[in-house]
Formats: structure tokens, C-alpha cells, sequence
């Protein structure tokens, strides 16, 4: 691979693919998480989920076929193995466990894991599709978002002002700065992402955080 | 038992006020034939049941932006934005449901249970005016079924008896919404004899179904 | 057809076949209410659903397979048009009103319209199976049983001793003497069998009932 | 991920105390070989999920048969005497429930779900010791969800990934047992290989099944 310099969302997915293990069942959210795959190693291949009905979502190759599409709508195709079924069943996975990780987007996590990624008050609320169910039933639950909003304030907070998708579901934060683990204790930084130092991450952290071992010992 | 049925006839059903169910999921395996003929029955004040709104000109959409629904049931109105304006606008009521809890409050309209007792949505906006249920320490909330006059599906092939097939992920909600209706209308592409499918391979028993429209006319 | 003298079980599956209209989706108890098929008129087609999973339950029409059993666990055959499921998509249609009527035999019946016919204490106990769900979920339940017990003492009370199968469930009892209907207001007597005299059902009967005015007027 | 598993390994895997459901109706649908397997592993105290307790030598009841049994939830036990001495005996417990009920709580425990919400055995003494939930003036049980460590799965066909195709009225519990348990080995007939059963017609998707045993031996 020819090394190249990584954008925010670029360095954010290649770090997300490392939570991946062989074989895991994954549902990715739409936008940043889609890019994920693709920074998997050879020797992973996960099987995505895709929330409207089906095992094996695989990008489009060639023939669009107006009955297939992804949970963006977009079409897509189904790889050897998958299997097809209706949205009750494809919401029994999601809810009762069978996702081993799903990866979304977020507009404000905080540090007991609070969730907020469907709503701004007074703003289109396009609603929250599977987001909610997702992120209540999937086994490990990744927020990959940039760390920071568009005005530069801090999207990892104290407390979400936002309406919650879901209440102290996030296990793991990964930004473009770093990487945060969610525990009972509040947020631990487990990385620094290449070339960040920790006071940049305490800059542009809202919420309060606790270092990893490794962290400090480095 | 003639389940085969015209789009005059289809359209005849319609009547203003009524709570109607559609299967897909933007668009795809929405009964696009359907759609059309209540749009010529030129009704209003539809309750919709849908997964989403779909697109202005596609999917349900098309009921939204003519003005014939005054309320909506769905998980997702982003990709329609003409749903948005009338809800901002106070035209139209919307009733926003996570996907797995709307399946689950179909599924038990259809299927005689008294709701449904989800985590999904505990400690959001969606517990909002909802009981909550205490199971071994653990909270849910009692979501309500949900049923139907008429549920509109989309299949990709049926028998006379009125047994369906889907096709890949035009599947979505209509298998759950077969049961959850008083009356069952499915837009085909094909109709085969009674025998012609395998009971193995029926994904909506006949019984559940009481009409058959066949896309670009049968037979 | 040649005129026979009929038993009293083929009296009540005689009369229960009437019951029946064209099309309808029909669950039917093991023993008793397995002999009412072979009373329906030409005319009246009904569709047997199979609590064990699938719809279009025929008779044994030869070769038998040991995957295709009815609810009694006896090889079976499935007809043109119907369609196999699962347990749970089986008790979906029983329990969500998809079954239009579902005809079983009973221990006892009483005016309130509640059925027992699952256990007697003190003796080996079967279990419910599917019976439970069946009165409660299906459309119209008729019972179909002897008037009396071994012991000469009426199966229809004024209130049931035995354990319940299902509360205020009854629609119609077909006994090899009558008809009763189960009202708001209690049981109404709407038939007398042929040759049966209104005092010997008024005798075999410990549960009051309204005589309806079809009998009253003839 | 190789899932194919030997009798042997089948065998291994079987805990004294563990909590195991099997699919089959009376026997049609078990998974005769994985019976065989855990009779061999000589486990004890097994709480055993089940729609009936079949025959005392075919279908799970050898199990009850041969005393490996320490507590049974069956909508079902009258074709097996065994079931009804042992339970009269006190050698047994014998939990019963109505089979659309087992259904829907064996679902519940596959799908997160809190519990279920029933009609069936309002009345009866199937309500005794359950919480009672009123909806819009009507009654429901309560029913807690059921889940085991080991399900025992029987299907006609499967490929290599797990996915899986079931035969006529051997589907029955099945489907259903393949969501609520930790590890869920299967019995099938015929082992094909990834690609060569069709998405739509697949039954139970591969990601649900563990471990798969190929009667006769395999490939």
C-alpha cells in the first residue's frame, strides 16, 4: 500500500477497522462508517448487516437491481452466504444481540456513554430509522465522529443538551484527536491518534476524562 | 374466491379517513400500482403506517405531497421533504417510531399480543407519555400494537390462493403487515396457478391475503 | 348418499360441519373434531390449519413422510396452495384472529362460556399445547362433545370445576342432544337434535339456559 | 470458521446443570443425532426448552428416559409417561406453557425483547404468579422471555456458512430456538457449499448458527 496522507475521516475509519475481528457481524451507519471496510486487513472480513433485510451487503457490482439496495437506499448487492429476510427479523438481530458492532455517526456523546445523533430542536428532523434499536441491541457500540463541531466546540461533553438516540450505549468514541473507552468510571483516553499530543485532546475535550496507563507511561 | 382484482377496484376501496399500511423502505417494495390507484380515489385524511415517506414523486410519497394524509406512523420522513414542511407547517401530524419498535408494534397488531415491551428508546424523547415495565430490574417500554383497514403490499410473485413470494430486500415490512390489516391488497408481478409454488417457499400464507393486483393487468 | 343411523359423535361432527362456511381457515382438535371434513357439503371448501406449522393440512394420501405430521403427530399431507411456517408464525395467525373458527372437544362447558378440557387433578396431566392459544385467539370456538359424562353427569355447568382452559371463550356447544349458543345473558338452547325432546335436554343439563324462540315456536 | 463438529466434539460441549432447548414436534424436527450425542455425554440436572417431551425412545425423550432431566418448560408431555411418572414421582419438575406462548417467550428471549404480552391463559392457572398488564381495558400475562446456553437445531439443508433450510412440519420451533441460545448447534442432512442456496430462500441466516453436524457424517 502506497502511504498517503489521511483525511480527519480517513484516519478516523482505518482506526475504527482495528476494533474489527474476523467473522464479526457489523452494521455500519450511513456516511463515515461505510468507509470502514475498507481499511480492514486482509485477513479480516466481517459480514455486514444491513437494517432493511438482509446478511451479506456488499457494495454494487455492476447490475442495479431495483429490489437491492443498502439502508441508505442506495444499490447495493448481496455476497455468497447472505441471506435475505424481513424487517421484524432483521430488527430481532439488531435488538436481541446478533450484531456483534455497529459504527455511527454523532453529534454529541458524553461521558456516560449518552448518545445524541437523530435530532437538533427546531431544525428537519428526518427521524431515527433503526439508529435507536441499533445502538440499544448491538453488542459493542463504536461512535466514529470528528471530534469537534464545525464552530470548533467539543462534541465529546459532560452531559448531552442534544435529545438522546439511546441512554449509556456507547462502549468506544474514535475521532481524527482520539480514542475514548466509555466505563463505568466515566470516559478513559485510550490513544492518541498519530502526531496528537494530549494537551490538544484536553483543549478540545469538553467533557472530563481519565488517561490510559499506556498513555502516561509513554 | 377470485382474489384477482382491478385498479378501478382497488381504488373503489378508499374511503376519506381510513388507516392504511404500506410496505417498504424508500420505496423499494412499496406498491408503486397502489399508491396510484388511491391517489385517483381522492381521498383524505389517511392515517399512513409506513417504514418512511420515501421521495416526493416516489414510494408513498406522492400521498404526502398531494395533501391526502393527515397523519403519519413512520421510522424515517428525511429522504421527503415535503413531509418535514407539513409537519413544521402543522399540516400534517407525524409520529415518529424507531424501525424495530414499529415492526414489533405491527407484529402485534397482527398477531393478537397487547404490545410490546422494547429497551429500545428508554431514556430518550420516545418513553415520552409511555408506561414503563419493570422486568427482573430491567426497564422496557410498553409500546402499542398497531393495525390497519388496509394494508397495501408488494410481492414478486403470488398464486391464485394468494400465497407470496418477496423478492431480495423489496421484503421489508410487508410480510409483518399481512397480518395486521382488516383488509390485505398485494401488487405482483406474476401470478402463477394454485400447486405452481412450493409450501416451503411461501413467505405470506394466502389465507392473509384478499386481493391480488397484478402490475400491467394478469393473465 | 345412503341414510344411516348415525353415532352420537358423528351427530356432533355432522352438525358442526354446518358451521362452516366456504373458505374458512379452520383449526380442529384432535379425536372427535377430526370427523367433521367428511360431513362438509360439496359446496363448502374449508382450510385446515395445522398448529405444528402450516396451512392446507390434507388427509395421508399415501406415501408417508416423516417430516409431514398433523397436530396429533400422525403422517399427513399438505394440499395445493398451502404453505409451511414456524411454531411462531403457526400461533401469530392463532392467536392474531387469522383461524375462523377451531372446533375441540371439552370436559366441561359452562354458562359464562368458559371451557375446560386441558387437565383433571389427580390425574396424569397432558398438558395445554396449542389449546390455550386456540380458544383464545381464534374467531369462533365451537366445543364439540358428548352431552354427559361416562357417569351420566351433564358436561355443561353452571359454572366449570376443573381448570380452565380458557375464560369466557365458548361460542357454541354441539352435543349429540343440542345446540347451545353462548350469549351475553347466558346460554341459549337453539337446536334440539333430531328425535331429542326438549325435557330430556332440560334433564341432562345442569347449566340454566334460555330456550331460543325457533324451538319455543315449533 | 470451519462449523462442521463431529459427534465427539458434539458430545464435549454438554455441561451437568445446563439449560438446553431442541426443536421438534413430537419428535418431527428433533435433531436425533445431537440427542444421541448428549446422551452420551452423560451430563445430569439438565433443564431441557422443548415444545413436548415426544416418545420415551424417540424425539428428547430418551433424555427424560434415562433420568438426565432435572426440570422440563413443554407446552406437551402427554405422549412420553415417562414425563408424567417422573413428575408425579418429584424426580422431575415440569413447567407447563401453552405452545404459542413457549413460542413467543423463546422469541422474546432471541429478540431483547422485556417480555411478552398474552391473552392466552388469562383466567386459567397459567396466570398464577405472573404480573398482570392492563392495555386500552383488556388483560395480558406477562411472560418473561426463555433463552438457553446450548440450542439443538434440526434442518434439511445447510451450506457452509450456517445457513440454513428446513423441511415441511419439521421447521416448527427452529427458527425460533436458532436467536435465544449462546451456542447453537445444528443437524442437517445435506451439507452444500457458501452460495449455493439462494438469499431468498433462506430460513435461519448462517450468523446464528455455531456449529453444524452432518447426520451420516459429512462431505
Amino acid at each position: 500500500m502506497v502511504s498517503t496522507q489521511l483525511n480527519s475521516k480517513q484516519i478516523i475509519a482505518a482506526r475504527v477497522a482495528k476494533e474489527m475481528k474476523d467473522g464479526d457481524v457489523v452494521n455500519l451507519g450511513i456516511g463515515l462508517p461505510t468507509m470502514v471496510p475498507s481499511f480492514l486487513p486482509p485477513n479480516v472480513n466481517v459480514i455486514l448487516q444491513s437494517e432493511n433485510g438482509y446478511i451479506g451487503l456488499g457494495p454494487l457490482d455492476g447490475e442495479v437491481d431495483p429490489d437491492l439496495v443498502n439502508a441508505g437506499g442506495q444499490p447495493a448487492s448481496i455476497l455468497p452466504g447472505g441471506a435475505f429476510f424481513d424487517s421484524l427479523f432483521s430488527f430481532e438481530l439488531i435488538r436481541g444481540g446478533h450484531v456483534d458492532v455497529t459504527v455511527l455517526g454523532g453529534l454529541e456523546v458524553d461521558a456516560e456513554g449518552n448518545l445524541a445523533n437523530w435530532m437538533v430542536p427546531g431544525k428537519m428532523i428526518p427521524g431515527m430509522g433503526g439508529a435507536m434499536d441499533l445502538v440499544t441491541g448491538a453488542k459493542k457500540v463504536i461512535v466514529a465522529m470528528e471530534h469537534t463541531a464545525k464552530n470548533g466546540s467539543s462534541k465529546i461533553l459532560e452531559e448531552c443538551r442534544l435529545p438522546l438516540t439511546g441512554k449509556g450505549v456507547v462502549d468506544l468514541i474514535v475521532t481524527e484527536l482520539a480514542v475514548f473507552r466509555v466505563t463505568d468510571e466515566g470516559l478513559v483516553l485510550e490513544e492518541l491518534q498519530d502526531g496528537i499530543d494530549l494537551k490538544t485532546v484536553e483543549e478540545k475535550t469538553e467533557a472530563s476524562f481519565k488517561i490510559s496507563q499506556a498513555i502516561l507511561e509513554n | 374466491m377470485d382474489k384477482i382484482i382491478s385498479k378501478e377496484e382497488v381504488s373503489s376501496i378508499f374511503k376519506d379517513g381510513m388507516t392504511i399500511m404500506a410496505g417498504g423502505f424508500m420505496g423499494v417494495g412499496t406498491p408503486q400500482g397502489l399508491v396510484s390507484a388511491m391517489l385517483e380515489a381522492e381521498v383524505k385524511d389517511i392515517t399512513l403506517i409506513v417504514n418512511d415517506t420515501a421521495f416526493i414523486e416516489s414510494g408513498v410519497g406522492p400521498l404526502i405531497s398531494n395533501g391526502r394524509v393527515k397523519k403519519v406512523i413512520a421510522s424515517h420522513i428525511g429522504t421527503n421533504p415535503e413531509t418535514g414542511r407539513q409537519m413544521i407547517a402543522g399540516e400534517l401530524d407525524v409520529e415518529l417510531v424507531p424501525q424495530g419498535t414499529l415492526a414489533e408494534r405491527v407484529r402485534a397488531g397482527g398477531s393478537g399480543l397487547g404490545g410490546v415491551l422494547t429497551p429500545t428508546g428508554v431514556g430518550t424523547v420516545v418513553e415520552e407519555g409511555k408506561e414503563k415495565i419493570t422486568v427482573d430490574g430491567r426497564e422496557f417500554l410498553l409500546e402499542k400494537p398497531l393495525r390497519a383497514e388496509v394494508a397495501l403490499l408488494k410481492a414478486y410473485k403470488a398464486d391464485k390462493a394468494g400465497n407470496l413470494i418477496y423478492h431480495r430486500s423489496a421484503r421489508n415490512f410487508n410480510p409483518l403487515m399481512a397480518l395486521a390489516a382488516d383488509l390485505v391488497i398485494v401488487q405482483v408481478e406474476q401470478v402463477v396457478e394454485i400447486g405452481e409454488i412450493d409450501p416451503d417457499e411461501v413467505m405470506t400464507p394466502g389465507i392473509l391475503v384478499d386481493k391480488i393486483f397484478v402490475q400491467g393487468g394478469c393473465c
